[in-house]
C-alpha cells in the first residue's frame, strides 16, 4: 500500500474531544503525524477580560471537563496572589481535599476513556462506575456534578455538609478495594500488557525539551510534582510522596504512564485521608476580598495533566487586563509527531489514550 | 422420525389438501395450455414434487430456528455484557405494546413513559431491526455502487446459507452430506470476501483498512483453523458430522465416558478456538472493525438495514462457529437420555457463546501485528502437533499396541 | 394508463415501459452514459420495481390500509431505538458518557452509540459549537441518513450558554440546524439526558413519521 | 547552582534589566530583544532551564509584552533549604509596528506552539520559526482578537 | 504492589476473567447498581444547583442577580403585583407597598448555566436555586420562564440579614449632586434618606441655595449600585468599602474626599 493521508477527527472515537490528528501511513505504520486543534476554541482569554475576577471562575470551570476543581483552584490561587489575599486555614484543606478528589475523578475519567481504546468497555464503565462515586462526593459540598463553582477567591463556597467524612472514607475504601480488584483485569492482564509495553516511548530529556509535564513525564521516572516544588495550600505540611515510575531507564511508555496514574490515585487516598485527621475548624472565606487589583502575578499548580499556570495583570480596574491560561495538553499534542511516529495504525488510540487529552483547556 | 421424514409427511399433507386442489381449481378455469398450474398440480403428486416440498420445509424450519436463535444470541450477549457491567442492559418491555396496540387502534392515548423500561428486554432486539427498515440507505457518491450494494448481499447469504447446513441431530438436520464440515467451512470462508468488497467499495480509508485486515486475518487463520480440524477427520475417518458425532460417542475414556474430542486433542482444541474466535471476528480478534481507531471498520458507511444485515450475520457466524466447536470436539448433540439430542446441542452452543461473550467483554482488542503474528509463529505449529499426535493415536499407537500384545506369543 | 403517467416520476423510458408491453431493452441499455451501466441499471431496476410497487399499490388502495398498519409499529421502533452519534465535544460529553457508566446505564433506554454516523439517528450536539466546527457538524448531521433528530444538549448548543460573548462560538446550534429537543442544565445531568430521549419519544409519537411506501 | 548566584550571572548577561525576585523561586527580568535569542541559548545550554512553561503577549496598547516562563525541572538552579522549583520569568517589549522576535522553537520544543498561539491571537512573529501557522482558529480568520484594538459583534439574545 | 508479580500463562484470559465472572455473579443474584431513572431517581443533594426558584415575599427587585449573572440570562422583567403580593412583601415593603409594579426576575433556562451566582450574591436570599432538572423542551421559546412562574411561597421565611456581597457601595462625589433624590426613590433597600448638604450651591439663575444630598446607611446597603445607575448627574460611584469600618450616616469629609 502507498503511504496515505488519514485523518481522524473530529468525530472519531479515538480523539476523546474535538481535534483531527492527520497521519501519514504507509501501510499500517505512521510515517508522520500532525496534529490540528481550534475546534473548541470558545476565546476564554478574550471574555475573561469582560467579566470581574470572581465571574470568571465560571470560565475556569468550563475549562477543563474532567477536572474542572483544579482549573478553577488555579486562577483563584493566581489572583489571591495578585490581590494579596489571605486564605483561612480550613479552607486550604478543604480545598486541598477537593483538588485530590477531583484528580481522583479526573484519572478516572481518563482510565475510563482510555479502555474503549484498547477495546475494552467493561473497563471503561468499572472505572466510569468509581468515578460516579467520587462526582457524588463532590457534588454534596458544591451542588453539581460537573463543574462545581465551588473554589472562590478568597476561600471556598461554604464548608463541608455534615458526615462527609464518614462518607468519604466509606467510599475510599470500597474504591481501594476495588482498585486491588482490578488489578487482574488490567495490569496484570497479558493482552492489555501486549498493547501497552513498549509503545509510545520517550525519554525524560526528550519529554522536559518537548513540554510534556505532569503524569506523563512522571512516567519517565522524573520526580517532578509542582505540589511539592511550587508547593501550594497545605501540601508541604502532608506527609505524601511523588509517584514515580519508569519503563526502562528514563524512558516511559504507555504501560509506565498507565501504572503512574494509578499510583497517583492511591496517593491521593493517603493525602485526603490525612487532610480529614489534620483539618482544624475556622471560617472558610477571607474576611475581606478586594475587588479591584493592580499589578501581575502567577501560579502553577500540578492539574491532573501536568503543570497548570495562570498569569493574571490587572489594570486597577474590577476585571482582569489580561489573562493568560497555559494548559499542559497544548503542548503535549504540539509533540505528538514525536512519539506516534513508527509505530501501527493500531497503537494511535493506546498512546494518545496514555497522554490523557482534555480539549477544552487545550483550545482554550 | 427424522427432520426430514417430518417434512416429507408434512409436504404430502399440505399437497394433497391444500396446494393440489388449488391448481385443480384453478386449472379448470382457463385453458390448458396458457396454464401451468395443472402440470404443477401433476408434479406435485410425483416423488421429486414432494421431496422438492419437504426441502423447502426443512430449510425453511432450519432458518426460522437459525434466526430465533440469532435474536436471542443478541440478547444474551446485551445481557451478559450488562450483568458483567454491573447494570441491567436494554429493558424495554411487553409493557411498552400496550402504546403500540393504542396507536393501531387509531386514538392518541396520554404520554405515559414509566412503565415501558421495566421488563427482560427481548422487545429491543426487534425495535431496533424494524427501524432499521425505516431507516434511509445511503450509497455514497464516490462508492462504487454495484459493489457497495453486493457487500452486504455475499455476506448475509453466505451467513444465513451457513444456517441450513448444520445438523441439530442425527435426526434434524436440513441437509446432511458426506462431505458437510468442509461444505462449512468452505461457506465460512466465502464471507470475507463480501467484507473485502464493501469495504473496498465504500471509497473510505477507514473502511478500507477494515477490508484489508479481515483479509489478511482470514488468511493467517484458515490454515491453522484448518489444520486443527484436520485431527477430527482423521480420528473421525469422515467428513460427516453425523460420523464425527458417533465416532466420539464411541471411544471411551475411564468409567466409560465418553471421550470427546478435546480430551485427546487439547492442543488442537485450543487452536481451534482461537481460530474460530478470529474467523468470526469477535474481541479480542475484531480488528476489521476495531471502534477506536477504524470508525466502524468496513461497515463505516453502511447505514439502515445494510447495516443491521452486517451485524446480523456476524451473530449468525457466531452462532455457526460455535456449532461447529461443539460438533468436531464437544460430541456434538450426545448427552444423556431424558433430554433430546437437539436440546443437548444447543446447550453446548450457547455455552460456547457465553464464553466467547465472556472473552469479549474481559479483554482488549490484539494488534494487527500481533494478531498475525500469533497465526503463523505459534498456532500453525501447534496445529501441527496436534495432527502429529492424532497421528500417532490412529496409526503408530494401535500397530504399537498389536506389537506390544502379540510380543509375549511370539517369545 | 393515464393514472399511472401521473404518479410516476422518473425515466421516461421506464415509464413506457411500465405502461405498454413494449419493453424496449436496448434503449435502457443505450441511454445511460457508458462505463457505468451495470450500476444504473441496476438502480433503474430497484426504481422500476419501486414505481410499480407504489403505484399498484395506490391504484388498488393497499397503501393506505398497509400505511395504517405499519406506521404505528414503525414509530414504535424508532422511538424505542434512537442510536446516537458518539461524538463528544465539551462538558456535556462527559456526562454522555458517564450516563452509559452502570449507575445510569442508558442502555436500557436502547440508547447504543454509534461511531459512524451513518448508523446514528440522533446527533447529539452537546457542547459549544465554534465557527471552525460548524462546517464539519453540519457534515455530520447531513451524513446522517433519514429520519434524524437532532437534541441540542446544555446551554452551549442551545444558545452559545457561558460563551455567549465569544468572538468564535455560535449562538446555538439551531442557528444552522434543525433542532428537536433543548435539554438546558449546565451540564445536563445523566437523568436530564434520559428525560431529554423520553421527551423525543414523545415528539416522535405525535410526528408518526413512520412510513412504509415512500414516495 | 543556587538562585542568588543564578540572579547575579543573569543581571551581568548584556540588554538584562530590572532582575527581581518573585516569592523566593521565580526570578524575574526585563530583556532587550535585540540578542534575546544568545540570552535564551544561555538559559538553556548554561543554567539548565529544559523546559519551557509558557509564553505570554500582552497588548499594552502602544506596544507590546512578550512574558517567557521557564523552568528547571531537573535543579540545576535551586533554592537553598526548600524542594521550590525555580523559575524564570522574562519580559520582553515589542513595538507595535514591528511585532517580531526571534523564535526559540528550535531550543525548545515546547515553545513551538506556544509560539504559534502568540502569532495566531495576538499577532506577533517569531523569526525562524519553521512553521508559523494560525493553530487555533481557522485559516482565514481576519485579524488577532486578542488585541485591544480588536473589535467583534457580540449576539445578545432578545427576549 | 501487586501488579509486580510475574505474567503467566493464567493472566491470558483465566485471571482477568475470574473478575468479570465475580461481577457477574454479583449482579445478576443481587441487584445492579443501575438507579432506573423514569421508574426511581437518585435525590440531588439539598445544595444541588438545579432551576432557580424566587421567593417573591423576600425579593426586593435590586437586581444584583442580573448584575452578577456572566451569562446574562437573568434580566429583571417589570411584574405586576396583586395586593396580596404586596402585603406580603417583607424586606424593601416601601417599594413594593408604593409601586404594584414591581421588578421581578425572569430566568431565560436555554443560557443560564447554572453556576449558582445568583442565589450566592442575593442579599436577601430570595433567589434560591431547586434540586429541579427535567427541563427539556421541544422548543426554544418554552424555555424562557417569565417572572411569575418562577414565584414560590413559603410558610416559614428564612430571617437573614442585609448582606453586602458585592463588597462595594456608592460614595457620593458632592458638588455635581443636584439633590433629585432619585436614589432615593429606587434604593430598594431604603438606605439612603436626603438631608441637608455641607455646602450651598450657585444656581444658575444665580441663586445660592443649599441643596440635598444624599447620605447611605453602610449597613444595610447591599451594593447593587441602582442608584449610581439613576443618577442623571453621575456624582455616585462604587467604591470597595467593609461594612464593619463604615456604620450608619456616611461622614461627609471622609465621603467628599474619595
Amino acid at each position: 500500500m502507498a503511504e496515505m493521508w488519514i485523518s481522524m477527527g473530529p468525530q472519531h472515537p479515538m480523539t476523546h474531544g474535538l481535534w483531527t490528528l492527520k497521519v501519514k501511513v504507509d501501510g499500517e505504520t505512521i510515517v508522520d503525524a500532525d496534529p490540528e486543534l481550534g475546534y473548541l476554541h470558545r476565546s476564554v482569554e478574550k471574555m475573561g477580560e469582560r467579566r470581574k475576577y470572581f465571574m470568571n471562575t465560571t470560565l475556569t470551570d468550563r475549562l477543563c471537563y474532567a477536572s474542572s476543581t483544579t482549573w478553577t483552584h488555579c486562577y483563584a490561587l493566581s489572583v489571591e496572589e495578585l490581590m494579596e489575599v489571605e486564605v483561612p486555614q480550613r479552607a486550604q484543606y478543604i480545598r486541598t481535599i477537593m483538588l485530590e478528589l477531583q484528580r481522583l475523578a479526573s484519572h478516572l475519567m481518563w482510565a475510563g476513556a482510555y479502555m474503549p481504546d484498547l477495546g475494552h468497555i467493561t473497563g471503561a464503565l468499572y472505572f466510569w462506575r468509581d468515578r460516579e462515586l467520587f462526582l457524588n462526593l463532590l457534588e454534596a459540598p458544591s451542588g453539581s456534578r460537573l463543574l462545581y463553582n465551588y473554589i472562590r477567591i478568597g476561600g471556598v463556597k461554604r464548608d463541608l455538609p455534615d458526615g462527609f467524612e464518614q462518607k468519604t472514607e466509606r467510599i475510599l475504601k470500597l474504591f481501594e478495594q476495588r482498585l486491588d480488584e482490578y488489578a487482574d483485569l488490567f495490569e496484570n492482564s497479558k493482552i492489555f500488557r501486549m498493547r501497552t509495553e513498549d509503545v509510545g516511548k520517550f525519554t525524560a530529556a526528550q519529554a522536559q525539551n518537548l513540554g510534556i509535564t505532569g503524569p506523563n513525564l512522571r512516567g519517565c521516572g522524573t520526580k517532578f510534582d509542582l505540589r511539592e516544588h511550587d508547593t501550594y495550600e497545605i501540601y508541604d505540611e502532608i506527609d505524601w510522596d511523588i509517584q514515580t515510575r519508569e519503563a526502562g531507564p528514563g524512558y516511559s511508555d504507555c504501560f509506565s504512564r498507565y501504572m503512574v496514574r494509578i499510583d497517583e490515585m492511591r496517593e491521593s487516598i493517603k493525602i485526603i485521608r490525612e487532610c480529614f485527621k489534620k483539618m482544624p475548624a475556622g471560617p472558610t472565606m477571607a474576611s475581606k476580598i478586594p475587588v479591584r487589583a493592580t499589578g501581575e502575578a502567577f501560579r502553577r499548580t500540578e492539574d491532573s495533566r501536568g503543570e497548570a499556570l495562570m498569569y493574571v495583570v490587572g489594570d486597577g480596574s474590577d476585571r482582569p487586563y489580561r489573562w493568560k491560561i497555559k494548559s499542559p495538553m497544548f503542548t503535549t499534542i504540539s509533540a505528538c509527531p514525536h512519539y506516534l511516529k513508527g509505530y501501527k495504525v493500531a497503537d494511535i488510540p493506546a498512546i494518545m489514550g496514555s497522554i490523557d487529552i482534555c480539549i477544552g483547556e487545550t483550545d482554550k | 422420525m427424522s427432520l426430514f421424514s417430518f417434512c416429507k409427511a408434512m409436504a404430502e399433507w399440505t399437497a394433497d389438501y391444500m396446494l393440489i386442489p388449488v391448481f385443480n381449481f384453478q386449472a379448470g378455469l382457463f385453458p390448458p395450455f396458457s396454464n401451468p398450474a395443472g402440470d404443477i398440480a401433476d408434479w406435485l403428486e410425483t416423488d421429486g414434487g414432494l421431496n422438492t416440498l419437504a426441502w423447502l420445509f426443512a430449510v425453511n424450519i432450519a432458518f426460522a430456528i437459525g434466526m430465533t436463535n440469532l435474536i436471542i444470541v443478541i440478547h444474551l450477549e446485551r445481557k451478559i455484557a450488562a450483568r458483567i457491567q454491573d447494570r441491567r442492559g436494554p429493558m424495554l418491555s411487553l409493557r411498552s405494546f400496550r402504546e403500540l396496540g393504542e396507536d393501531l387502534a387509531g386514538n392518541s392515548p396520554s404520554w405515559r413513559f414509566k412503565q415501558n423500561y421495566a421488563g427482560i428486554g427481548i422487545l429491543q432486539n426487534m425495535a431496533d431491526g424494524i427501524k432499521a427498515i425505516t431507516k434511509e440507505l445511503i450509497i455514497p457518491a464516490k462508492a462504487d455502487k454495484f459493489l457497495f450494494t453486493m457487500g452486504p448481499i455475499i455476506f448475509i447469504s453466505s451467513s444465513v446459507f451457513l444456517l441450513v447446513l448444520f445438523p441439530l441431530s442425527d435426526r434434524f438436520a436440513a441437509s446432511s452430506a458426506p462431505a458437510g464440515l468442509m461444505v462449512i467451512m468452505a461457506a465460512f470462508s466465502i464471507a470475507p470476501i463480501g467484507v473485502l468488497t464493501s469495504g473496498w467499495a465504500s471509497n473510505n480509508k477507514y473502511s478500507m483498512i477494515g477490508g484489508m485486515r479481515s483479509a489478511a486475518q482470514l488468511m493467517s487463520y484458515e490454515i491453522p483453523l484448518l489444520l486443527s480440524m484436520a485431527g477430527v477427520f482423521l480420528l473421525a475417518g469422515s467428513f460427516d458430522p453425523v460420523t464425527i458425532v458417533e465416532q466420539q460417542q464411541q471411544s471411551t475414556w475411564f468409567f466409560g465416558l465418553p471421550m470427546w474430542n478435546f480430551i485427546p486433542q487439547f492442543i488442537g482444541f485450543i487452536v481451534f478456538m482461537i481460530c474460530i474466535l478470529a474467523e468470526v471476528e469477535r474481541v479480542p480478534f475484531d480488528l476489521p472493525e476495531a471502534e477506536a481507531e477504524l470508525v466502524e471498520g468496513w461497515t463505516t458507511e453502511y447505514s439502515g438495514i445494510r447495516y443491521m444485515l452486517f451485524l446480523a450475520a456476524e451473530y449468525i457466524r457466531g452462532f455457526a462457529g460455535a456449532a461447529v466447536c461443539t460438533i468436531l470436539f464437544l460430541g456434538g448433540w450426545a448427552g444423556p437420555w431424558p433430554v433430546p439430542p437437539e436440546v443437548w446441542f444447543l446447550l453446548k452452543v450457547y455455552l460456547i457463546l457465553i464464553f466467547w461473550i465472556f472473552i469479549r467483554w474481559t479483554v482488549p482488542r490484539i494488534r494487527t501485528d500481533q494478531i498475525l503474528e500469533l497465526g503463523w509463529k505459534k498456532l500453525l505449529p501447534l496445529s501441527l502437533i496436534n495432527i502429529l499426535i492424532v497421528i500417532f493415536m490412529v496409526e503408530i499407537y494401535p500397530y504399537l499396541s498389536d506389537t506390544l500384545t502379540l510380543l509375549p506369543e511370539v517369545f | 394508463m393515464d393514472m399511472s403517467s401521473k404518479r410516476i416520476k422518473g425515466n421516461a423510458n421506464l415509464r413506457r415501459g411500465l405502461g405498454s408491453k413494449t419493453t424496449d431493452s436496448d434503449k435502457i441499455m443505450e441511454d445511460p452514459p457508458a462505463g457505468d451501466w451495470l450500476a444504473l441499471r441496476s438502480d433503474q431496476l430497484l426504481k422500476w420495481i419501486d414505481d410499480a410497487v407504489y403505484n399498484a399499490a395506490e391504484t388498488t388502495g393497499m397503501r393506505e390500509v398497509v400505511d395504517r398498519v405499519t406506521r404505528p409499529i414503525f414509530n414504535y421502533a424508532q422511538r424505542f431505538s434512537p442510536h446516537p452519534l458518539h461524538f463528544g465535544i465539551m462538558c456535556c460529553a462527559i456526562e454522555m458518557g458517564q450516563a452509559s457508566a452502570p449507575d445510569h446505564d442508558i442502555d436500557r433506554l436502547g440508547l447504543v452509540y454509534r461511531s459512524s454516523p451513518r448508523q446514528c439517528d440522533v446527533l447529539i450536539v452537546n457542547g459549544p459549537v465554534c465557527e471552525k466546527l460548524r462546517p464539519k457538524l453540519k457534515t455530520l448531521y447531513e451524513q446522517m441518513p433519514e429520519p434524524k433528530w437532532v437534541i441540542a444538549m446544555g446551554e452551549c448548543a442551545i444558545s452559545g450558554g457561558p460563551y455567549w460573548d465569544s468572538y468564535s462560538v455560535v449562538a446555538g446550534a439551531d442557528t444552522f440546524m434543525p433542532v428537536d429537543v433543548y435539554i438546558p442544565g449546565c451540564p445536563v445531568r445523566p437523568e436530564a439526558l434520559m428525560h431529554g430521549f423520553l421527551t423525543l419519544q414523545k415528539k416522535i409519537r405525535e410526528k408518526e413519521p413512520g412510513m412504509f411506501l415512500r414516495r | 547552582m543556587e538562585i542568588k548566584a543564578f540572579m547575579k550571572e543573569v543581571s551581568s548577561v548584556k540588554g538584562v534589566t530590572k532582575v527581581g525576585l518573585v516569592r523566593n523561586n521565580v526570578v524575574k527580568c526585563n530583556l532587550d530583544k535585540e540578542g534575546s535569542k544568545d540570552f535564551f541559548v544561555k538559559l538553556k545550554d548554561d543554567f539548565g532551564f529544559e523546559h519551557c512553561s509558557l509564553i505570554t503577549a500582552i497588548d499594552n496598547q502602544p506596544q507590546f509584552e512578550l512574558v517567557y516562563h521557564f523552568s528547571a525541572i531537573n535543579g540545576s538552579v535551586f533554592v537553598k533549604d526548600s524542594s521550590a522549583a525555580v523559575m524564570a520569568e522574562i519580559h520582553i517589549f515589542l513595538d507595535r509596528d514591528t511585532p517580531t522576535v526571534e523564535s526559540i522553537s528550535d531550543l525548545w520544543f515546547g515553545a513551538n506552539w506556544h509560539e504559534r498561539e502568540a502569532f495566531d491571537l495576538m499577532g506577533i512573529y517569531f523569526i525562524g520559526h519553521p512553521d508559523l501557522r494560525r493553530v487555533l482558529l481557522p485559516e482565514g480568520f481576519a485579524g488577532h482578537p486578542l488585541r485591544k484594538d480588536y473589535v467583534y459583534e457580540i449576539h445578545e439574545e432578545e427576549w | 504492589m501487586s501488579s509486580d508479580r510475574e505474567i503467566g500463562i493464567m493472566d491470558i484470559i483465566v485471571n482477568p476473567m475470574k473478575v468479570t465472572l465475580k461481577q457477574f455473579f454479583k449482579s445478576t443474584f443481587g441487584k445492579p447498581t443501575t438507579v432506573m431513572y423514569p421508574l426511581e431517581r437518585r435525590d440531588p443533594p439539598p445544595t444541588y444547583r438545579g432551576m432557580n426558584a424566587v421567593i417573591w415575599d423576600l425579593c426586593i427587585g435590586c437586581g444584583i442577580c442580573g448584575e452578577v449573572c456572566p451569562n446574562k440570562c437573568l434580566k429583571m422583567k417589570p411584574t405586576e403585583l396583586s395586593d396580596e403580593e404586596q402585603d406580603r412583601a417583607w424586606y424593601g415593603s416601601h417599594l413594593a407597598k408604593r409601586k404594584n409594579k414591581a421588578e421581578r426576575p425572569a430566568i431565560n433556562f436555554g443560557h443560564c448555566m447554572f453556576c449558582g451566582f445568583c442565589e450566592d450574591y442575593c442579599p436577601t436570599g430570595a433567589m434560591t436555586m431547586t434540586d429541579f432538572y427535567e427541563l427539556a423542551d421541544t422548543n426554544r421559546e418554552g424555555l424562557i420562564y417569565p417572572a411569575r412562574s418562577m414565584k414560590v411561597e413559603l410558610e416559614d421565611l428564612p430571617q437573614l440579614p442585609l448582606t453586602n456581597y458585592m463588597m462595594e457601595s456608592p460614595v457620593l462625589d458632592v458638588d455635581p449632586c443636584i439633590g433629585c433624590s432619585k436614589c432615593v426613590d429606587n434604593c430598594p433597600t431604603n438606605c439612603i434618606i436626603m438631608d441637608e448638604g455641607p455646602q450651598n450651591k450657585t444656581l444658575k439663575s444665580g441663586k445660592t441655595r443649599n441643596v440635598e444630598n444624599p447620605y447611605f446607611d453602610y449597613t444595610i446597603c447591599i451594593g447593587c449600585s441602582t442608584c449610581v445607575k439613576v443618577c442623571p448627574a453621575d456624582c455616585l460611584h462604587m467604591e470597595p468599602i467593609s461594612n464593619s469600618s463604615s456604620s450608619g450616616l456616611s461622614e461627609e469629609g471622609a465621603t467628599t474626599e474619595a
